[in-house]
Parts: structure tokens; C-alpha cells; sequence
């Protein structure tokens, strides 16, 4: 199973501060996909996605055991 | 630690005390405080949320990147989460250098890479409604809607 | 009184909390402070030295100038007289303003008129002698050997 | 009588904070000269001028009671 880390309106929308799922294999674009069906997430085109707390690309695989974050625009500061 | 996120009020003498070193003759700090008006518009409050492990990550990025850029940069900055009121602060940024311009670049360029790369949110609480602010950068423009793997990593 | 000369050290935060404000979504700090080498000698202590009620009344000026030029700005000035050894605090600028930009800025600008304008001078103390430092400005040259009538009233 | 402050190497030179002269009527250029004789003061000429506590020009002509400093280039910050 993976962890699937959601922030500031995803937390809001998803009612939840993390999902768990098994995305291994899968791209970070199909997991985003898949949660922002399921719990009808927004501007998640705008979203950037993080694999073990590091950015990564749309295109990444997910290994086993990975944690996942959607990441919305930053606004710390 | 001089790398923080803090639940607890910042305490900016601590902060600035990280960064205390015999070489340096500057120390240049920012504190970003919660105003109240924004285009004319009250803020009752601020709620501020991090992914806290990969923000403490890149805080350490943006002092290494500094360290690379400024010789002999020494850096602190704690970053607040929580609930804030107005002229709280929610962040400090502590830089020290032997001549005063790099402290001065140093810590500007480290407030432009904290609104670029650390996960953290906002959430304004004005009268009549509340939202999540995204992106609020004043200097760089993201066409593509968000940065580019250039600025992530750079 | 936010311009100050003091003989005693001087708190940070003290000179910070003089410009807290409401409008303010930024306080940018210079701190600066006694460095141990400077082109590679080594100083084992400095005396500040003030004509005091001329350098209080050009910090005030220069808080002036710093409030027409940059709107909602707060600004508060202490700088040391004495005897100060290797990291001891010489003066400490806080400025306030609703935007981040500013704040640096106009922070940066306090710091350039006090080497300008400010009856204030230091005598470095260093193993094999002393001497009282002249002009240090980093960033402007005088050919004339001092600063123009649009410097000092600018 | 007028006040004449000395600051910097020039308090050193003098070994003086300030001395007192009948300056009225003379300008600021007169007094630097006179005084620069009297105490073999050195590097006067980047040395700027104040009248009460405000910066003069070398052709001001010091008034009953003006408070003169002598203001070497400053160090500050």
C-alpha cells in the first residue's frame, strides 16, 4: 500500500488528510486521476506532486512502500 | 537545527542567534508578519499547514543553496503552522555574511525560494469567507501554472 | 524615540517591536555587527565615537527620506557607541512595510546613508596599532573626497 | 564665544573634544584654518563642517553662539 499525502483545499475536499492506496507501478498522472475521480478533487492541474518528499514528475513510477504528496501551489512566506 | 517548523510562536532573537559567527560583520533578518488589509480587504486570521518533513527538506535546500551562491552565508529560518492573528509572525529568515550586500541578497533570494518550493499553505479567514491562497509570488510568473523543474531544483 | 544613540548594547528586539504595525506583512532587519578579519587583519576591538544630538537628528532624516520614498514604512535606528569586541552589534535598522520588496529595500538604503551622512566613526584596534577608520562606503566613491551637497541634504 | 567640536583623529590631534574661540563673523573656511595651525590638524581637507548640528559649507559665515563641529569622514554601521 502507499500513503497519498493531500493539503489545503485536497485536505478540505477529500475530507482526509491522507489516502491509503496501491498505486505501485502506477504514474504519479494515474494516481492523481484516480483520486481526483473518486473524491472529486480540483485544480489539480495546477497541483505538483512530490515522491518521498522530494518534486516529482507526472510521468514517475511508483515503487512499493512510496509516499505520495499533492502538492497545491505553495503560499508559506 | 537552524531549519524549522514551529508550532509554537517564533522567537526571533533565537533565530537570529543561529547565525551569530566571527566572520560575519552583517546579519540580515526578514520577518513576515499577517497584515491586515490585502487590496483593501480585512484578514481576521491566517491558518498556515505544512507538509512538515518535506518543508524542513527544503528550507535545508534553500540554505544550501545559499551557502553555494554566498561565501561564508550562515542561514536560519523557522516557518510558523497554525493559527496566526494579525501582526503575528509566520516567518524568520536569519542571514549572516562578512559583507553586508550578500546578506541582503541572501535573504531576499531566500523569501522568493520559500514562495517557490516549500510546501506550505495559507489559509485566509476575512469576514465574509475563507479560501487557500495559491501562488502569490510578486516576482516570477509560472505561464505553465506552476514552477519549472529549473526552479525546483536549481 | 526611534532613532537612537546608545552606550549600552543594544536589543534587537527592542528596535524591532518599534515597527511592528498593523499594515505590515513585512519587518526587514540589519544588524550589524563587529568582524574579526577585514582584508585578513585582525581586529581585537573597536570604539565607536558619535557627535550625538547631529547623529540622532541624520537618523531621523534618513527615517524621513525612507518615509517619502517608500509609502507605510516604519523605520527605528540604534546605533552603538564604546567599546565593542568581535561580534558585539554596532547598529541595528528595522523597517516595516505592507510589501516584502520595500522593506528590504528601503532597509538597504538606511544602511548606505548612515556610512553618508551620519557624524559616527569607529577606530580599529588591532595588535600592531590602532587608527581611525575613514570613509568605508562599499558601494559610492567620493572624487572629491566627500559626499556632494546632494548627498548630505538629499 | 563659539564652540569648535572635534571628532575622530582630529579630537586625537588636538587632544581636545572641543575648543572655544571667537569665531563670529568668520567663515567655516577661516576657522578649519586657524585652528588646523594652532593644533596641527591633519586631513581637514575631507574633513566636512556642521553649524548647529546641521551640515555647512566652507564660505558660512558662523554667527554669535553657532556650535561648529569638524566632521571627519564617517565610519558608522
Amino acid at each position: 500500500m502507499n500513503k497519498i499525502m493531500l493539503f489545503a483545499h485536497l485536505r478540505d475536499e477529500a475530507g482526509a488528510e491522507y489516502i491509503e492506496l496501491q498505486a505501485e507501478g502506477k504514474t504519479v498522472a494515474d494516481v492523481k486521476e484516480l483520486i481526483a475521480e473518486k473524491y472529486n478533487l480540483t485544480k489539480l492541474d495546477s497541483t505538483m506532486s512530490a515522491i518521498n518528499e522530494e518534486f516529482a514528475e507526472d510521468d514517475e513510477v511508483i515503487q512499493k512502500g512510496d509516499i505520495i504528496a499533492f502538492i497545491p501551489p505553495v503560499s508559506g512566506g | 537545527m537552524n531549519f524549522e517548523i514551529s508550532k509554537e510562536p517564533i522567537n526571533t532573537q533565537a533565530v537570529i542567534d543561529k547565525v551569530v559567527q566571527r566572520e560575519a560583520g552583517a546579519i540580515t533578518t526578514f520577518i513576515g508578519t499577517v497584515r491586515e488589509l490585502t487590496h483593501g480587504k480585512k484578514t481576521l486570521f491566517l491558518v498556515y499547514e505544512a507538509y512538515e518533513p518535506m518543508a524542513v527538506k527544503k528550507l535545508e535546500q534553500i540554505g544550501n543553496e545559499i551557502k553555494d551562491k554566498w561565501a561564508g552565508a550562515e542561514v536560519a529560518i523557522t516557518h510558523r503552522v497554525g493559527k496566526l492573528d494579525i501582526t503575528d509572525i509566520a516567518v524568520v529568515i536569519a542571514v549572516s555574511t562578512p559583507h553586508r550586500n550578500d546578506a541582503y541578497e541572501a535573504n531576499r533570494y531566500a523569501i522568493e525560494r520559500i514562495k517557490e518550493i516549500v510546501p506550505i499553505w495559507k489559509k485566509e479567514h476575512w469576514e465574509d469567507g475563507e479560501e487557500w491562497i495559491g501562488n502569490q509570488l510578486e516576482t516570477v510568473a509560472y505561464p505553465s501554472g506552476k514552477p519549472e523543474e529549473s526552479d525546483l531544483n536549481e
